[in-house]
């Protein structure tokens, strides 16, 4: 049921998005765009000792790209850099299919749509943008 | 019934009723195209041309015909003017390397309308720099039209090559190309129209248009994937070196000196597609035995109903209101993305496409980024219009 | 049976049994491609990569399982680093051209085979035209060998391209490309390997070769028509610029610049031939399940048979008599010419191909100006051995 | 059958070629080439007041072209260039599949060839070259 994908939930982080804005220091930040639709997002961080004090995104995109940009910042800030990688990992592997991994919270709206692969890349790109920023340094 | 011969609109499609309005993208095929192609390789498969043998004769045979079918279908003055290529993108890029490597020069000009596809655009962007030929925008107007008036501006004795779509396949519009040919040829300049959407919808009469170079796209026509064609005059072609170059476009090769065949093996390096230029030929067929001015009207019908009804919907507006248009409507909803909008038909087994369509200087034009995208065939329906409407009225339902 | 595979082999040619022997041609198809083919028209036809909907989804899917399944096939490290082309003459063009042009200057040699098939020594004198550069032949032997220790002086330190056929078309002989490879590696060569005689006979493993660029023919592998493949090393690939440009290979469009995508998508403009690509994985499939070390011992064997019975025919010869050899014999008689010998056999039911084989400087080195070529496939058996010997003692009655 | 069309007048005439050789001064001539099959044919003509006096060729090819060339050369010889393009033309009308033209005589030999379309260019080259000598003017 695409009700199940477009779920308040997401339409709402999609129309208000968390962490919408810039930081006035990040530590790190990266531009992502998908080329076949059209999303971008810049992501900046600012993260102290290991550890994602601040986050804000910037960009335009589909509702799924923001909703989920806006679900990842607010699960990630305050969490270590190294558990932020691995809450990605995991539902990237969840978006593409592997059903045994454990409930993710919010991230949850966004799995029905591994039934339509062509989107997938929407949901995750925030998530890529999270690994190039990791992998920068800013001054 | 026409949709009974497109086997492929049976299927559902997520459970629903399939309504397949991407016919700008590739059309589906008729049954006579996909038994062609079957048959090729069941009964008829041989390379062509240098055999010794009956049924490389046979499919060499056939293979000529496609050829000359297509040659009259267009009225092309000669079958040798007719280039096989891979696709619409191939041919142009095929004038743009051999005629334009070798006839453009520094300070010449390119024109090239707001409205073309990458396809008549970045090979054109290729060889003026390559060149140090200018490449300079023809403008179009709010509607979607070119700005003749602008267009008549531009057209100096610098200009070399004008390139223009037929039909456009972001917003429909059908240019008038006949009069911008003749145009361009008063200042001595060459044409290459790209006419991937042209030819499942309008009659093509090279020699009347005038045109010096024609793309055509096999799979936009109902016809199969990987084939194309270039027209192009004789005079121009024969001028023209080769572009790829391998087996069968020779006439003798040494490690001295290579001398080439005439037309159109010239152009036409390796073994061709000949599984799917043989086919072809039923596609071609089909499209004569349809009354194309008739379809094209209903065609045209369907994208202005549904334009009509979801202009209704709040928030909603079609880009592109040319007055001479094809059946192409480009939707966007102020309260959602080209992607979520497409998703949610998708889901109502409405079949559109999302995105720049290939021509990121229109949608900037417009200072879009992507529009959702439905496109009429032959075989579509008021029903596919009102599933189409339908799933909009739902989209909005859900983004409130 | 192997054979009832191929429903083609079971039709009548000239009234007589079909010995389909133009293999190195094009290869016959297999039933579970031909259904493929028919199946994705009939049922999964749409546009890839861009599609919002659900056809399209399930097609990208199928189109991107073929070049992984390629990929692995050949064993390349990545797919992206397997190009889809139109075929073996367009891949190699693709390289002559975007790596060519900006990695060739005045002095450079690309060293290019007496033996090379017209598509992988065409593009390459061209390029040298354009460049400056000198194209120098690699000699063979009266056997019709590569003369390695001719090759060895050859490389010097200007050598920047070495251009060799993996298996001869002409006259079946199987190159020792891993040592040749290696060899231009020492001078900092590039090595483009012709595969398009190889993949249906033998096990290609692209890391092990270490080869630079390797060309391949779908129809030549038991796949459709019009699909192509180039393997490229992705620091090669990834440095070269775009060939052919369009939709689909860019990143960013505009008047003022063009930015273009990653590998593969950069080198792949246009519709590609979905239609084909999709169906070449039913190839793939269908090779995958064959012992290719048997198949090639048995190809090779009927070869040998057919020429140690036709030698015994007076003033029969059959050219190139290479130790490491496929299944192709090129048969020469001092009584008849090469297009006689073959319409005799056509008589007979028996498909040969006559003429150069698009090796001109092949048949100057052995200073003839055809033969009539026999080459064999997976499905071919003693029986057509029979049918061809017995139709060359018939053409040897009629001529006396 | 093969055999109509390798029949014994055929062979005879590739196997010894009539007007085979060179003219000291010819008055037209013209070589020709069939890539594909690698026939070439080089003809030569003494033409005075209209009439084709003398005729010669050399070449190399295949069995049919060599015995198309040897029989035109006999029956133009002594004919008007009229005459001979006419004959031409009723030759490559009937082997390319009209059968109601009147019989030619010892180029009813070569109309077999018409089953075998591929091989048509073999048995038409001598006739390309003719028309093609008649268009040129040597010294
Ligand atoms: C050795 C060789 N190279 C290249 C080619 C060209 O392949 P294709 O015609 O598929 O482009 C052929 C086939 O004719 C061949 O035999
Ligand atoms: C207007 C236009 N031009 C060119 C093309 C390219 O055609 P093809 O993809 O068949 O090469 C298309 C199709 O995408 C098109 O719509």
């Amino acid at each position: 049921m695409i009700e199940d994908l477009y779920q308040e939930l997401i339409i709402d982080h999609a129309r208000f998005p968390q962490n919408r804005g810039s930081l006035a220091a990040p530590s790190h930040s990266a531009h992502q765009y998908n080329p076949l639709c059209g999303d971008e997002v810049t992501l900046q961080l600012l993260v102290e000792n290991g550890v994602i004090q601040d986050i804000a995104f910037e960009g335009q995109g589909c509702a799924i790209s923001t909703a989920a940009t806006s679900i990842m910042t607010t699960l990630i800030k305050g969490k270590t850099t190294e558990e932020a990688k691995a809450l990605g990992q995991l539902f990237r592997d969840k978006i593409t299919g592997n059903a045994e991994i454990e409930d993710l919270g919010e991230l949850e709206a966004l799995v029905p749509i591994k039934e339509y692969p062509m989107r997938v890349k929407c949901a995750t790109l925030p998530w890529h943008a999270l690994l190039d920023a990791l992998r920068s340094e800013t001054t | 019934m026409l949709t009974a011969n497109f086997p492929i609109l049976e299927i559902p499609s997520r459970g629903k009723r399939l309504a397949y309005l991407d016919n700008a993208a590739t059309t589906q095929k008729p049954q006579s195209v996909i038994d062609a192609t079957a048959h090729y390789y069941r009964e008829q498969n041989a390379n062509v041309h240098r055999g010794a043998y009956w049924l490389s004769q046979e499919a060499t045979a056939l293979f000529d015909q496609t050829r000359v079918q297509l040659a009259n279908w267009i009225n092309a003055e000669s079958s040798d003017e007719v280039i096989f290529t891979k696709g619409c993108t191939e041919s142009i890029n095929l004038v743009a390397h051999s005629w334009g490597m070798n006839n453009l020069s520094q300070g010449d000009v390119i024109l090239v309308s707001r409205m073309e596809h990458h396809a008549n655009f970045v090979p054109w962007q290729q060889v003026s720099i390559a060149k140090g030929a200018s490449i300079v925008e023809i403008p179009i107007t709010d509607l979607g039209e070119i700005d003749l008036e602008a267009y008549q501006n531009l057209l100096t004795g610098r200009v070399k090559m004008v390139a223009i779509v037929h039909v456009s396949n972001s917003i429909g519009t059908i240019n008038p190309i006949k009069k911008m040919i003749a145009m361009a040829h008063k200042v001595g300049a060459k044409v290459m129209v790209d006419g991937a959407q042209a030819l499942a919808h309008l009659k093509v009469d090279v020699q009347d248009l005038g045109v010096d170079f024609y793309a055509i796209s096999g799979h936009k026509m109902y016809g199969p994937t990987g084939v194309g064609a270039l027209y192009g005059k004789r005079e121009l072609l024969d001028a023209m070196p080769p572009y790829q170059t391998g087996g069968s476009m020779i006439r003798t090769v040494s490690f001295e000196e290579t001398t080439f065949a005439a037309l159109p093996d010239k152009f036409e390096p390796g073994t061709p597609n000949i599984g799917g230029i043989i086919p072809w030929a039923s596609a071609i067929t089909f499209l004569e035995g349809q009354n194309l001015l008739e379809v094209a009207a209903q065609e045209a019908n369907l994208a202005q109903v549904l334009e009509k009804q979801i202009e209704q919907i709040n928030g909603i507006r079609v880009v592109g209101k040319a007055a001479h248009r094809a059946g192409i409507v480009s939707i966007l909803a102020d309260w959602t993305h080209a992607h979520d909008l497409g998703t949610i038909l998708d889901s109502e087994g409405v079949a559109v496409r999302t995105g720049h369509h290939c021509c990121m200087p229109l949608m900037k034009r417009f200072n879009i980024v992507a529009t959702t995208r439905a496109s009429f065939g032959i075989y579509n329906t008021m029903e596919d219009v009102d599933q189409c409407v339908a799933a909009v009225q739902k989209a909005k339902r859900i983004f409130g």
